[in-house]
Parts: C-alpha cells; sequence; structure tokens
C-alpha cells in the first residue's frame, strides 16, 4: 500500500516496558505482517513536539500517530496546518477533522485487576503506585480501588505516587521503596501505574515475596511468577489499527474510546501467572468484565468529575 | 589575586582561546559519537545544516538562542560580582508565574503589546523573588550560595508542579499546564526580521523576545561597565576585601545583584511561554538555566560574548534535533554531553592550552620592540 | 673544599614578567652564620626557596658539600639536610604542635607510635636548647614567636644540618629576637651551618660571619661581618646613599581633628587586639603608631576607617561621633573628610584586576563628579587619573592599564594620589611603603609631609622604626593591642624598641 | 505496638534510603577535607551506577559490575583532579561539568548498547546484590522489641548497606588515626605546609580524589546493583546534591555525616510514608510540599540556625605557589 506511516513517542521513550512500548510493538507488528516501514522519533523535551509534528507531516508522513495526552495542543495546531495529513492521538481527544483520538477505559481494565488483587490479598490490603500524580493516573487508581472494594468491604486500598514531574515516570528506586513501605503496612499486592517506575515496584514486590501487578503491555515476564497480571491498554493495537486502516484506506477520525467491549483494555494471563490465578479467581473477574460490557456495572470514570466514588 | 600567565592580545584571550577550547569539547563529542557507532563527520554536517540550511532551521537556532542570552547573562551579571548562580533555572522556572499569570489575566483584554510588559514585570519579579532567597541568605546567614540555588532549584520544581497540577490547570485537563492564551498571550514573530534577508522564517517561533534579549544583554552591558553599581560590583567580584575598604556593602550587592540575576533569568521565560507554547507547561525551562552556565563561560561573561555563545548553543539544539531525527542512535541527550564538555573546557580547563598560546605568542613578539611593560618609578 | 656547606652557581629565576633572581652565585662556609640582606623584592626570598626545593630555578646549580646536587622539591632538600623556617610560616592552624612537627616526618602509617616517639624527641629538642612549646597546643591559639618556635623545631626535628630562617626576627620583640639569636649561636657551635635573611642592619653585625646583600634580583656583594659597616651595607642594598633623614619643619598642631577614646576591638575570634586605647590627632601633625607587627595597629587602622566593626569606645571626627561599634561605613567618612591608605595595596587599597583609572576612584565612585545619577562618565574619570598620574609621576602614564601591571612602587603611588589629592582632614597611612623603593619611598615621604604642613592630621603606621622615627612629631607605641606609651619624634631607638617589646622603663624602675 | 512496628518499618526504609547518601557523602568528605570541592558527585554516582548496572547485567556477576562502577567514578574522579588540582580550574565548574557529561552520555551509552530507552536490561540472581540475614534473625523475630530491632531493622540488608557504614568509623580513623589521614587534612587546611615538608600536595589530593571516586562508586553500585535491579536514566535524583547538603550539615565530620545522611534518608522515608495519610493537626499535605521538604529543611539548616559551617580553609581554591 502506499502508505508513508509515522509513530512518535512521549518523553518516556520508546522502551518504557510499558505505555510507549505497547506503541512500538503494535508499530512493529504492522511492519512484520505488511513489510511497509514507519518512521518514528522519541522527543526529549517538550518544545520539539510541533517540531516534529511539522517535520514528519512536511515529508509527506501520514498517518502519524502520537502516544500520549502531551501531544493534544501541539497537535491542536499543526493539524490545521497539514490538513491533507491523518492524525492519530493516543490518551486525548482532539476534535479536528483529520485527527483520530484514541482513549481507553483504563478505569474498566483497572476494576478487573482490582477484582484479582482483592481475591488475591491474604492480608486484605491491597495498594497502588502512581507515577506522576495526574488524572489519567487517578482514573487508574480509582478503578482499582474499584474492583478491589467489590470483593469485600473491608478490602483496604492503600494509593500513593513517585512525583508530581515527568521523573516520576523513571524513578525505580522510588517506586520500590514506596512499595516496600506499603508492604511494611499490610499490603500484599501492588498495581502499579508509573511507567520505568514500575520496574522498581515490581521488583521490589518479588524481592519481598509479595505479588506486583503490571500495566499498559503485559508485564507478566518482568518478574516469572511473581506477577500478579497485567492491566492491558492495547495501545498496541490501537497503533496497528490505525497504521493498517491507512493502509487500507480505510482511516476513519473521530473519537474511539476503547474499553472492555472493544477489547481495549484486558488483563493478561500466559505461563508466567497461570499458577497465580485461582479458579475461583478467574470466575469472579469473568463475572466483573461481563458485567461491565453488559453495562449492569459502570465502572467509574475518576476524569469525568475528578473525584473517585468508592 | 593576578593574572598568573603573560599578557596576550586580546582577540587571543577573548577569541581564540575559547575557540580552541570549543573545538577540543567538539572533538570529545565526536569520540562519542563515534563510540555510539556513527560518523562523527556526519553529525557535524546534519547539525550545521540543521542549525542553518533554512530559514526555518535558522528560526528554531535563534528562537533557543533568545532564551539562552536571558539565562547567560543572569548567570554573568552573578558572575561578576563573584557569586555562582547555578539556580537560574529553578528561577526561570519561577519567572514564568509572573509571565502566565499576566497572560491569564488579561489575554482576552488587551493586544499583546499590551500584555507584554506587564508580562515582563511579572516575569522579572518572580525571578528577582526566587533569588532574593538564596541571595539574602547568602548575605545575612553565610549560607553558600552555590547550595542554596542548587536547593531552591528543586523547591522551585515542587511549587510549579503544585502549582501546575493543582491550581493554574483548567478543570478537566490532564496535562499539567495553563489554558492556552488567546491572541493578547501570544508574542508577534519576527518573520519580518528574517524576510529582510530573504529567509522564510516557516513555522520556527523565532519572536520578538530575541529583540528582548538584545535589549537585555546592552542592558547588563551598561550596568555592568558604565553605572556606579556596576562599579561596585566589579569591585566585589575581584576583591571583596577592597570593597570592603571602599565603603561597598557586600551583603547589599549580594541581594541586588542575586535579584537582578534572577530577573534576567525569569525574563527567559517570555520566550517559550509567550513566544512559543501560548501557554506555560510543566519544565518548559528544559535544562536553559543550565546551558546560561556554559554560555557566560563561553561567552567570557561579556553581553558582546554572551551572544554569539548562544547562538552557538541554539545551534546545538536546533542541530542537534536535526541528528536526532536523522541519526536515530543519536538522541538529543548528545547535546547534554556537549554541553557539559563546553562546561569543561571552557570554564574548569579553560587555561589548558594557554601556556602553550602564551609562548607562542611570546616567540613571535620577541623581536617586536621593547615591551611595553615599562618599569616605573 | 669540604669547609664549604652550600654553593650556588649561576641561579636564575623568572616569575612570568618578574626577573626575581639574575644568575646568582653565593658560596656559604661550614658552621657559620650567613647573613643575606636586601630591600623587599629583592629575591632574597625565592633564592632560599629555591635552595629549599620549594621553587625549581630556570637554570643555575646547586652544590652541597662539593657535590652537585639537583632539589627538585622540598623532600630532597630534607633529605640533603636543609631545614627552613620561611617568612610565611607553613603550618597547619588546627594541628597541634607535635602534629605539625611530625607532618611529613611520621615514621609509620599508623600514626599512634610515631606520635609517642616524636614527643619524646620534641622534649629533648626542647630541652636542649630551650625551646619550650606545649606539644599539645592549637597552633592557632599560639603567639607567632612560639609559631616561630613550632617552625625551628620542625627544621631541628628533621635533623638539619644547614638551617635557613627568612626574616625570622619580623614578628618578634627584641627579647625575642635575642633569645632567637643565642639559640642561632648556639647551633652554630654545634657545627650547623645558618643562612639568616633580614633586612634589618643590625641584626647582621651582631651576629653574623658573612653577609651577602641582594638588590634588585642580582647578588651584589658578599663581605665577612667584621670587615663591613652599617653604612656600606646600606648603600650595597639600595644603591646608593639613603636619606634616612626626612626635611621637616617643625610642626603647627592645631584643633583636633580625630579623638579616639577607649577603643577596643576583638577578633573573629574574641581576642582583644585593641585594648583601650585613647588619644588625639591634631590637624597638622604627623603622630607615628609604633610596634611590632601583630600588636594591634592593623586592627586599630581599621577600626578607625570603618572597616571593621569595634567592640567597645568612641572615635570622634571633626567633633563628631562615629558610629564605630555600629555600622560605621568607610564610604560616608571619606565623605566626612577621612581618608585611608591600607596597609595592603594588593588585596585592600586597589582591585588588581581594574585599569588604573578605576582603581583611582575606588571609594569615591559615587561623588557626583563621576557621572551623572546612577552613571559613571568614564571620560572624566579618565581624565582625572592622568592629571594624577603626571602629579605623581606614575609610571607607565596609562590609565587603561590593568593595575597588576604596575609595580609595587607604582601601585603605592596610585593608592596615595587617590586619598591625598582630595584635601582630606585626616589622612590615615599604613605601611606607606612596604615594598617600595628608594626613589619612591622619598617621593612618598615628602608628599606625606606636604600633607601635614597643608594642615592635614595624619596618622601613620610603620613596621619601620626608622620611618616613624623620620616622619612622626609624636609617636605612640603599640603593644600587646596596647598604647605603651608616647614619646617624642627624637626619642632615643633604645627606648622605643624597649617599649616595643612591651617594657616601660619607668614602670620598670618604679617597680 | 502498631506505632512501634511502623516506626520500625520507617526506620528500615530510612537505613536503605541513606546508603547511597552516607557513601557519597563520605566520598564528598575525603576530597573535600583535602581541599578540592566537589558537586560532582551526582554525576559519579550516575556514572558508577550505569557502569555497574551495564556491566552486571552484560557479564551476569555482581562482583564485575561494582568493579566496573568504581572504575568509571574513579575515572571521573580523575577527570575532576585534572582540572581542578593540576589544571587549577574552578571546582565548581568542573563538578557542574562532569554533571552534564555523565547524564548525557549515560542514555546515549546506555540507548546505543542496550536500546532500552536509557535503561540496562533487568538484573536477577547472581547479578544483583542480595540480602543478608544476620544470625538467629529468624529465631528473633518473634521476640518483642528486640525482635523486630533485629530482625526487620538490622537485619536483611544488602553487603553494601552494612559496609557503608562500617565506612563511618573506618574513615574517622583514617582520617584521624593514620599518617595518610593527617596529610589529608593538612593539605586542606595548608596545602603550603605539606609541600614544605616534603610531600607532594598534588598526588596528597589525587589520592584523595580517588578515595572518593571509589566511595561514589559504591554508591552508584549500590543504587543500581542492590536497591534496584539494573540502571535507568538519571536514577541518582538529586541524590548526589543531598549527600553535599549532609556533608556541609555534618561540618565535615564522619560520625556527624553518618546522622545527617540518616536524618534526610529520615525525611525520604517519611515523606514516602505519609504520602495520602493526613497528618494529625495538620492535615492533609501537598505531596509537592513532603518532596521539597529535604531541600526546605537543608535550606533552613543552612541558614546557620545550627551554627557555622566552617569548610577546611584551603577548600575550592587550588594550590598555586608561582604566581
Ligand atoms: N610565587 C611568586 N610568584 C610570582 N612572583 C613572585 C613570587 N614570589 C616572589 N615573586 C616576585 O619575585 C620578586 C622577589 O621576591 P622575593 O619574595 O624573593 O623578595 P624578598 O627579597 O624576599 O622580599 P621581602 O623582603 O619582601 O621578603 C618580587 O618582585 C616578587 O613580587
Ligand atoms: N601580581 C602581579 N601580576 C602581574 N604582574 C605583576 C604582578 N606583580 C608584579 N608584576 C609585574 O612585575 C613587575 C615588577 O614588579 P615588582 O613589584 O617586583 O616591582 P619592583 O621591582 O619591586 O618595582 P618598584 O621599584 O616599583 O618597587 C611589575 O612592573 C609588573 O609588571
Ligand atoms: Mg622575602
Ligand atoms: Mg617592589
Amino acid at each position: 500500500a502506499d502508505v508513508k506511516p509515522a509513530i512518535i513517542y512521549d518523553l518516556g521513550g520508546k522502551f518504557d516496558k510499558s505505555f510507549n512500548e505497547g506503541a512500538f510493538n503494535g508499530a512493529e507488528k504492522f511492519k512484520t505482517e505488511t513489510g511497509t516501514a514507519y518512521r518514528e522519533f522519541e522527543i526529549a523535551n517538550d518544545a520539539q513536539r510541533e517540531q516534529v509534528l511539522r517535520r514528519f507531516a512536511g515529508d509527506g508522513n501520514s498517518p502519524i500517530v502520537m502516544a500520549g495526552f502531551n501531544w493534544a495542543a501541539a497537535l491542536e495546531k499543526v493539524s490545521a496546518e497539514y490538513p491533507d495529513t491523518k492524525f492519530a492521538i493516543i490518551d486525548m481527544v482532539v476534535e479536528k477533522p483529520n485527527v483520530k483520538s484514541i482513549v481507553f477505559k483504563e478505569q474498566e481494565g483497572s476494576y478487573l485487576v482490582g477484582v484479582l488483587a482483592g481475591m488475591a490479598s491474604k492480608s486484605k490490603t491491597v495498594s497502588f503506585i502512581g507515577g506522576m500524580d495526574i488524572p489519567l493516573i487517578h482514573k487508574f487508581a480509582c478503578g482499582y480501588v474499584g474492583g478491589a472494594k467489590s470483593t469485600g468491604k473491608d478490602v483496604k486500598v492503600l494509593e500513593a505516587y513517585t512525583g508530581t514531574t515527568p521523573e516520576a515516570w523513571n524513578d525505580p528506586v522510588k517506586g520500590g521503596e514506596i512499595a516496600k513501605s506499603q508492604f511494611d503496612q499490610g499490603s500484599d499486592v501492588v498495581y502499579h501505574a508509573a511507567g520505568g517506575t514500575g520496574v522498581g515496584v515490581l521488583q521490589a514486590a518479588a524481592d519481598a515475596g509479595k505479588l506486583g501487578i503490571g500495566v499498559d503491555s503485559n508485564q507478566n515476564g518482568l518478574q516469572p511468577g511473581k506477577v500478579l497480571t497485567s492491566m492491558l491498554k492495547r495501545v498496541d493495537v490501537a497503533v496497528y489499527n490505525a497504521f493498517k486502516t491507512a493502509a487500507d484506506g480505510k482511516f476513519e477520525t473521530g473519537i474511539s474510546n476503547l474499553g472492555l467491549k472493544e477489547d481495549g483494555v484486558g488483563y493478561a494471563v500466559d505461563d508466567n501467572n497461570k499458577a497465580l490465578l485461582t479458579p475461583e479467581m478467574t470466575a469472579a473477574v469473568e463475572k466483573a468484565k461481563a458485567d461491565i460490557i453488559a453495562g449492569t456495572v459502570q465502572v467509574h470514570d475518576y476524569m469525568s468529575d475528578e473525584s473517585c466514588a468508592y | 589575586m593576578s593574572n598568573p600567565y603573560a599578557k596576550l592580545p586580546v582577540w587571543v584571550d577573548y577569541g581564540l582561546i575559547p575557540l580552541i577550547n570549543l573545538l577540543v569539547a567538539f572533538l570529545v563529542a565526536g569520540l562519542v559519537v563515534l563510540l555510539v557507532g556513527e560518523n562523527p563527520l556526519n553529525a557535524a554536517y546534519y547539525m550545521i545544516t540543521g542549525a542553518f540550511g533554512r530559514g526555518e532551521y535558522l528560526g528554531f537556532t535563534l528562537y533557543y538562542a533568545t532564551t539562552f542570552i536571558f539565562t547567560g547573562l543572569s548567570v554573568a551579571v552573578a558572575f561578576h560580582a563573584g557569586l555562582f548562580n547555578i539556580g537560574s533555572e529553578g528561577q526561570a522556572y519561577i519567572g514564568g508565574i509572573g509571565v502566565a499569570l499576566a497572560c491569564l489575566w488579561l489575554d482576552r483584554v488587551l493586544p499583546w503589546y499590551g500584555v507584554l510588559p506587564l508580562a515582563m514585570i511579572g516575569a522579572a519579579f518572580f525571578g528577582a523573588l526566587w533569588a532574593f532567597l538564596p541571595g539574602w541568605l547568602q548575605a545575612k546567614r553565610g549560607s553558600h550560595i552555590v547550595i542554596t540555588t542548587i536547593m531552591f532549584n528543586f523547591i522551585a520544581a515542587s511549587l510549579m508542579v503544585y502549582l501546575l497540577t493543582r491550581v493554574l490547570k483548567p478543570m478537566g485537563s490532564m496535562a499539567p499546564q495553563t489554558r492556552t492564551f488567546d491572541a493578547g498571550g501570544q508574542l508577534p514573530k519576527l518573520d519580518w526580521l528574517m524576510g529582510l534577508f530573504g529567509l522564510n522564517i516557516g513555522n520556527a517561533p523565532f519572536n520578538i523576545s530575541f529583540l528582548l534579549a538584545l535589549a537585555a544583554a546592552f542592558g547588563c552591558w551598561v550596568l555592568i561597565w558604565r553605572t556606579r553599581f556596576g562599579f561596585e560590583m566589579r569591585t566585589m567580584g575581584h576583591s571583596p576585601s577592597a570593597a570592603r575598604y571602599a565603603g561597598i556593602s557586600e551583603s547589599r550587592i549580594t541581594i541586588i545583584v542575586m535579584m537582578i540575576s534572577g530577573a534576567l533569568a525569569g525574563l527567559m521565560a517570555l520566550n517559550p511561554i509567550m513566544g512559543e507554547q501560548a501557554r506555560m507547561q510543566l519544565d518548559f525551562v528544559q535544562g536553559a538555566g543550565f546551558v546560561g552556565i556554559a554560555v557566560a563561560l563561553m561567552g567570557r561573561s561579556h553581553p558582546a560574548g554572551i551572544i554569539p555563545a548562544a547562538i552557538l548553543f541554539g545551534m546545538l539544539y536546533q542541530g542537534g534535533a536535526e541528528i536526532a531525527f536523522e541519526m536515530p542512535a543519536i538522541s538529543r541527550d548528545m547535546i547534554v554531553i556537549i554541553q557539559g564538555l563546553v562546561i569543561l573546557f571552557a570554564g574548569a580547563l579553560e587555561n589548558m592550552f594557554r601556556p602553550a598560546i602564551g609562548r607562542f605568542f611570546a616567540g613571535l613578539t620577541a623581536r617586536a620592540p621593547a615591551a611595553r611593560q615599562a618599569k616605573g618609578a | 673544599m669540604s669547609d664549604i656547606a652550600i654553593e650556588l652557581k649561576g641561579i636564575d629565576k623568572r616569575f612570568g614578567l618578574v626577573h626575581a633572581n639574575k644568575a646568582i652565585d653565593l658560596t656559604v662556609r661550614k658552621g657559620t652564620i650567613h647573613g643575606i640582606i636586601g630591600e623587599n623584592g629583592a629575591g632574597k626570598s625565592t633564592l632560599m626557596s629555591i635552595l629549599y626545593g620549594f621553587y625549581q630555578a630556570d637554570s643555575g646549580e646547586i652544590l652541597i658539600d662539593g657535590r652537585p646536587v639537583t632539589i627538585k622539591d622540598p623532600n630532597a632538600a630534607i633529605a640533603a639536610g636543609i631545614g627552613m623556617v620561611h617568612q610565611h610560616f607553613m603550618l597547619v592552624e588546627n594541628f597541634t604542635v607535635l602534629e605539625n612537627v611530625m607532618l611529613g616526618a611520621e615514621d609509620s602509617q599508623i600514626l599512634n607510635a610515631s606520635i609517642a616517639k616524636a614527643r619524646v624527641e620534641l622534649k629533648r629538642l626542647e630541652k636542649e636548647y630551650a625551646l619550650e612549646v606545649n606539644p599539645d597546643a592549637l597552633i592557632e591559639e599560639l603567639p607567632v614567636g612560639l609559631q616561630q618556635r613550632v617552625e625551628i623545631l620542625k627544621a631541628l626535628y628533621r635533623k638539619a644540618d644547614i638551617l635557613i630562617l627568612d626574616e625570622p626576627t619580623g614578628v618578634l620583640t627584641p627579647p625575642e629576637a635575642d633569645h632567637l639569636f643565642r639559640i642561632l649561636a648556639q647551633l652554630k657551635a654545634q657545627g650547623k651551618t645558618i643562612i639568616l635573611i633580614t633586612h634589618k642592619l643590625r641584626e647582621i653585625m651582631a651576629i653574623t660571619d658573612e653577609v651577602s646583600v641582594m638588590r634588585r634580583g642580582e647578588m651584589v656583594a658578599t663581605r665577612p661581618t667584621q670587615a663591613t659597616s652599617v653604612e656600606e651595607l646600606a648603600e650595597l642594598m639600595v644603591g646608593r646613599r639613603v636619606l634616612l633623614r626626612v626635611e621637616k619643619g617643625a610642626a603647627l598642631p592645631g584643633a583636633v581633628k580625630l579623638k579616639v577614646e577607649n577603643l577596643t576591638v576583638r577578633d573573629g575570634r574574641g581576642v582583644t587586639m585593641v585594648d583601650n586605647v585613647s588619644f588625639e590627632l591634631k590637624a597638622g601633625e604627623i603622630v607615628g603608631i609604633a610596634g611590632v607587627a601583630g600588636n594591634g595597629q592593623s586592627e586599630l587602622l581599621e577600626a578607625i576607617s570603618g572597616i571593621r566593626r569595634a567592640a567597645a569606645g568612641t572615635v570622634l571626627l571633626n567633633g563628631s561621633a562615629i558610629d564605630v561599634t555600629g555600622r560605621a561605613d568607610p564610604a560616608e567618612l571619606r565623605q566626612r573628610g577621612l581618608a585611608h591608605v591600607p596597609e595592603d595595596r594588593h588585596h585592600v587599597g586597589l582591585v588588581l584586576k581594574f585599569e588604573e583609572a578605576e582603581n583611582s576612584i575606588l571609594g569615591y565612585h559615587r561623588e557626583p563628579t563621576y557621572g551623572k545619577g546612577p552613571f559613571l562618565d568614564l571620560g572624566a574619570i579618565r581624565r582625572e587619573a592622568e592629571e594624577s598620574i603626571r602629579k605623581y609621576d606614575i609610571r607607565p602614564p596609562d590609565p587603561r592599564l590593568k593595575t597588576a601591571n604596575f609595580s609595587g612602587g607604582n601601585q603605592q603611588k596610585i593608592v596615595l594620589a587617590r586619598e591625598m589629592e582630595r584635601g582630606p582632614d585626616v589622612l590615615i597611612i599604613g605601611q606607606p611603603t612596604r615594598g617600595v623603593d628608594v626613589g619612591a619611598i622619598e617621593f612618598i615621604h615628602k608628599r606625606i609631609i606636604e600633607m601635614r604642613d597643608q594642615g592635614v592630621a595624619v596618622l601613620l603606621v610603620s613596621v619601620e622604626l626608622d620611618e616613624i622615627r623620620a616622619l612622626s612629631d609624636r609617636i605612640l607605641v603599640m603593644f600587646a593591642g596596647r598604647v605603651v606609651g608616647e614619646r617624642k619624634a627624637d626619642a632615643p631607638e633604645g627606648e622605643l624598641g624597649l617599649l616595643m617589646a612591651g617594657i616601660d622603663g619607668k614602670m620598670e624602675a618604679a617597680q | 505496638m502498631d506505632f512501634f512496628l511502623s516506626l520500625v518499618a520507617i526506620l528500615e526504609s530510612t537505613i536503605r534510603l541513606s546508603v547511597p547518601l552516607l557513601f557519597a557523602a563520605l566520598a564528598g568528605l575525603f576530597t573535600e577535607r583535602a581541599g578540592v570541592f566537589d558537586i560532582g558527585l551526582e554525576g559519579k554516582m550516575l556514572g558508577a551506577a550505569f557502569a555497574a548496572g551495564a556491566v552486571a547485567a552484560v557479564t551476569g556477576s555482581v562482583w564485575l559490575g561494582l568493579a566496573a562502577g568504581i572504575l568509571v567514578s574513579v575515572a571521573l574522579s580523575l577527570v575532576h583532579g585534572y582540572a581542578a588540582i593540576t589544571q587549577r580550574g574552578s571546582q565548581i565548574v568542573s563538578g557542574v561539568a562532569i554533571n552534564f557529561i555523565v547524564a548525557g552520555a549515560t542514555v546515549i551509552l546506555g540507548e546505543a548498547w542496550f536500546r532500552q530507552g536509557g535503561r540496562t536490561p533487568a538484573l536477577s540472581g547472581s547479578a544483583r546484590f542480595q540480602t543478608i540475614d544476620l544470625p538467629f534473625a529468624d529465631a528473633l523475630r518473634g521476640v518483642p522489641i528486640i525482635g523486630p530491632i533485629y530482625s526487620e531493622l538490622l537485619s536483611g540488608h544488602f553487603l553494601l548497606t552494612y559496609l557503608a557504614f562500617a565506612m563511618v568509623p573506618l574513615t574517622w580513623w583514617v582520617l584521624y588515626r593514620t599518617r595518610f589521614g593527617l596529610r589529608l587534612r593538612a593539605v586542606g587546611e595548608n596545602p603550603g605546609a605539606v609541600d614544605t615538608a616534603g610531600i607532594s600536595v598534588v598526588w596528597m589530593r589525587y589520592r584523595a580524589v580517588i578515595c572518593c571516586g571509589i566511595l561514589t562508586g559504591f554508591a552508584g553500585a549500590y543504587l543500581s546493583l542492590a536497591m534496584t535491579a539494573g540502571f535507568v536514566k538519571g536514577m541518582t535524583a538529586g541524590k548526589g546534591y543531598i549527600a553535599l547538603a549532609a556533608l556541609i550539615f555534618a561540618k565535615w565530620r564522619p560520625v556527624n555525616v553518618m546522622f545527617a545522611c540518616l536524618l534526610f534518608g529520615f525525611l525520604d522515608a517519611l515523606s514516602i510514608r505519609l504520602q495520602g495519610n493526613p497528618l494529625p493537626l495538620i492535615g492533609q499535605v501537598p505531596v509537592q510540599f513532603m518532596q521539597a521538604l529535604p531541600y526546605l529543611l537543608t535550606v533552613i539548616l543552612l541558614a546557620g540556625f545550627i551554627g557555622k559551617a566552617i569548610p577546611p580553609k584551603a577548600g575550592g581554591v587550588p594550590y598555586v605557589k608561582e604566581r
């Protein structure tokens, strides 16, 4: 096909073992399947956003997919300058005629891993570690709390954030230390939504003989047998689809909000964690999933009112 | 404090030696490029064409340079008073508050030229405020300014995050940034200036804060060399004991100079906030305060040296981005290395080649008429 | 042959532009005390530091006991049996005496054993040479005299056969100096060789066997002490007859210009440096303050001129008080007619990196004549600088030249021109001719007398007793922070010397 | 009892967090006591963490990793030494330069070699340090008071943790009880005295700088090989600066350094622990405030409310005998 796709990662970097890496995997999958090459770029600072967008657009790349909500403002400007170029942005809504906005219902996926955590916990205390303290991450936390509490009123959920600067995505030392502090407070399952910081969280959980829960990509393999599951956010699928539909000439603009129903989020089961999931847990989580898809259970979206109802 | 080496012609002192130091810094950076498995010559080519190859690229180069002129001046002014302000980074960051407040308040009411003066005052005020505290602590409590300004950089980061995530961020938005300003909060580009040279600015955010930076550079020159206050601060910078003797209050100078330095750093915020992004976002300073150290060292703390040094670093930033586009193995962190190397060779090792150069020139002038070093009395 | 301890041949040394030693030859015989004299900056310290390996000669040869040696560092000198007491003591101030003596001569990696051994050895040396000092005292708590003792002990501890003393008596009171000379005599009796640097001719005549004279980096003569005289040495030193007496008429003192009452100054550590000092200074007179360096003169000057805060007391300038215990401001005092030539021109009186013209307004830079409002008028400043350059014959006559590039004498003239040319009521001068050559000394002395004759009240501090005696109308002697006596200008030198040592003849008699 | 247990937990976290500070601050103690100031601790630590992580990942040996960390940090120290001692350049500027060079180089090289966004591959097994249980730790665990203190607080740390704390008396002993220490302190107070005593000032200072390199090497290796399992870009996150502050706070004395590092470690541990838990009386404290607290406290403490910190007299100035 006659497409020149391009992907641009966010500050965390291509190999963050989570969000950006998911995007990269989607692009790679597209490349191996279709044999079509794509261009990519990792920005190093915010000032580069518009610059790289214009450059890629100016070079005739389309579609240009960008990973991360931080791209919104730049995209808003540049998409108007290149009306013939197709853009896709993940994690944010930009309402322009040539932009596809892909957002996820992370609260739904988080709810599921919350259910698993609540059931796996012996101490009835589980915990959450976020990266940067921003609403998007609270969205993860809130869904998780909802899921965990759904397994019993007495389940306690600890919640903490690594920091408030972008470095918070990249501080495994601190992540590990926060995890240990939560273990000391009784937690025995920890879910992270903290990018690179999460590597330290999962490590600390494994070291302490507790369970970790990965995020975005399937992180079960990072500490085999020590990661209960991973909350999958199918960024890879989103990127792959964007590339693929464009290649097939079926690229659609507008908002797509991917939840459990669309298979945009989910939880990971593989050889690494099979043994950790009891049949009851599997049953409970599948039921929750079905309920959510059916609409009988509504998972609260933190970003709708910036507060968590659980 | 005496000049440890024989006198050299001015152009050698201020031109040749910095140039050689710079060259060595680039040579070492070239080695790093080799280590990564890329061709340094290619990198150099991309860097130069990427920085100057097109009107747009030049526009970006000058856009970055604008920022670095402000921070370079900030560091240099403090240098003249013998103060090492490592805190320009934090001061610029806090200075952003002033710009943002002015824009958020008035961008829908006034045109840009109405907002700009207020934004300038705000930037300078907040930057000065953030420098006042370390200055005051040094003057009155003797806490070392290098250490306190480092601490204040960290504190500024925390404070700004708090403000941007809790206070200034519009409801419902996720990114830690203010809302986008309307026309009143956006500075006009200098496309006409580039146009004079037949260049097309393209999308480059090269804006009128560049002219402000040039004015600031001139102002600094006047301040340092043409005012009584400048005289006092240079006296203190060269010899605190002579300053005391001359009745110059060390604490007064320290505090005022730090505030001027902080104000200059704060003004830097105009460029990215009003000149480019039209909003204030997290970490918009992007290390420019630290680049200022390198710029001041390269430019020998003289405005006339700081401007070219700032353009040089603008070139590094813009050209470096182009390298990163063209050579996947090299990311923008290359620039951080080069920056460090420039600081090392132009700063800490500035005298490494001086003896050899001195000897060379001594050889040249040996036969010149008896040196003007007339013996007195 | 073997009675030669040291032979230096063609030693040459440059520091940048300064040619400190020019092809110097020197022979020192074993078991003698060899004096080296010369003006400030003649190159004495440099030569000895080369012998001690502290500096490296650019060319030349060193022979010890007839054998050529290369002394590439102090270690080699120590190994060759050379010890040196430096002009500026080389002691670690917050270490004890014992640690200082041991430093560099510890004989094991672990200190304990070395300490015990050093303690014993130190006791022995103390006894042998009557060099008593508490081994556990911190250096910073010792008076200078004792600090010098530690330096000598350091050399002896290293078993030096050749001992170099660089201006050892500059910081000593006459009795202390006498004690030192007794020790030197004793060392000589034991067969040690001693090189003594000084510019006090009296000391040379009293104790040395031979004396060498240096002038402007050259070795101009060596004489057996017996065969020379003070006059000859003085002439050799400066290259012509010295004018010790300054021509001046009688003083006509007028109104009291400066009145100091019960002034007390403490240093950073709380040690009293100036102790309840009172005196008056009248228009048209020169009051000299004599004393061995470090007896509070510097602190007195600094307190009066507002650089240093006093602990107690009052100072009246032209009848109105100076806030010496609070925030006396040197700038304000200048406006009120008090000019100050500081002792240390390099670090205090001048900014060496400034142009001459800039230094010519240092402290007066706020005056309206130098510009409008906050701005400086460089043209006016340079024009005025050119004028004082002419008047004071400052060379080279270039107001834009960096001050560091002027010689010491010319630098001093820059300071003097600045402080004298504004018609002050009171002029405070510290060490007006330190490190200044003879031609300039004459000029400076003349100017000071002229100021007096114009009715300026002059307060003069100098460690050169000759200078004090030549210029002053009245002499105050300071010892241990107190004014221990006031004498007429023609008081005998011996009496002043005793006062400087803290011995008041009359009080002594009374007791 | 509950309070006691959480106190033990906070203290345990304090120990973990103060180890890199302690190594780095003691490293700074060595050079600064010898008269060479060093704000490049951060960069050296980062370089060491990277080298340690990279080599351990490639070789699978924690010891080779440690050695590489030390090697790199010593090499960086020598660069600082060359600039500050041999070339008599500004020590602050040289330190700043090293921080930059390392911050950039670790990312560039890490990305080029491992292609994981500046990270080194995660370490496991013998490629990283394992915790050590002190004898009888398990047996004593149940005993009240003593049990938690011994088995939780004191036992179960890394070899490097114990080494760091052992370095405190060792440093004290070296500085105050050996010839090397005597000379080192002397060279920071009055290099002229050392020079005329026949000791090479330059060599003395270089040795001090090398000691600093070795200790920052440990600090860095602790971060990437013990505390976590691998290197991540910028993982020192300002610890070098905090160590420097601790050193000043401790007035350049070894035992004080330990307490200062423990204090800063404690603040860090506390801020982690307090997150999300409202404080009694004060209520909910913004995270940002807790995160800025160590820096704020440092500033307040530096402002002289703890008496004056007088640095080594010859510190920060190059030794020049011939002008
Ligand atoms: N370390 C140095 N670097 C540069 N110049 C120096 C140095 N030491 C001395 N000089 C210069 O060398 C010349 C000789 O100095 P030296 O100290 O040897 O004189 P001196 O005879 O000992 O004088 P004084 O009686 O004042 O001690 C002077 O001009 C001095 O300024
Ligand atoms: N600190 C310094 N920095 C740079 N140059 C200096 C310095 N000190 C001295 N010089 C140079 O060395 C020359 C000799 O200086 P020095 O003070 O030794 O002069 P001098 O021979 O004592 O002169 P004078 O007769 O005036 O006392 C000066 O003319 C000056 O150019
Ligand atoms: Mg001398
Ligand atoms: Mg002289």
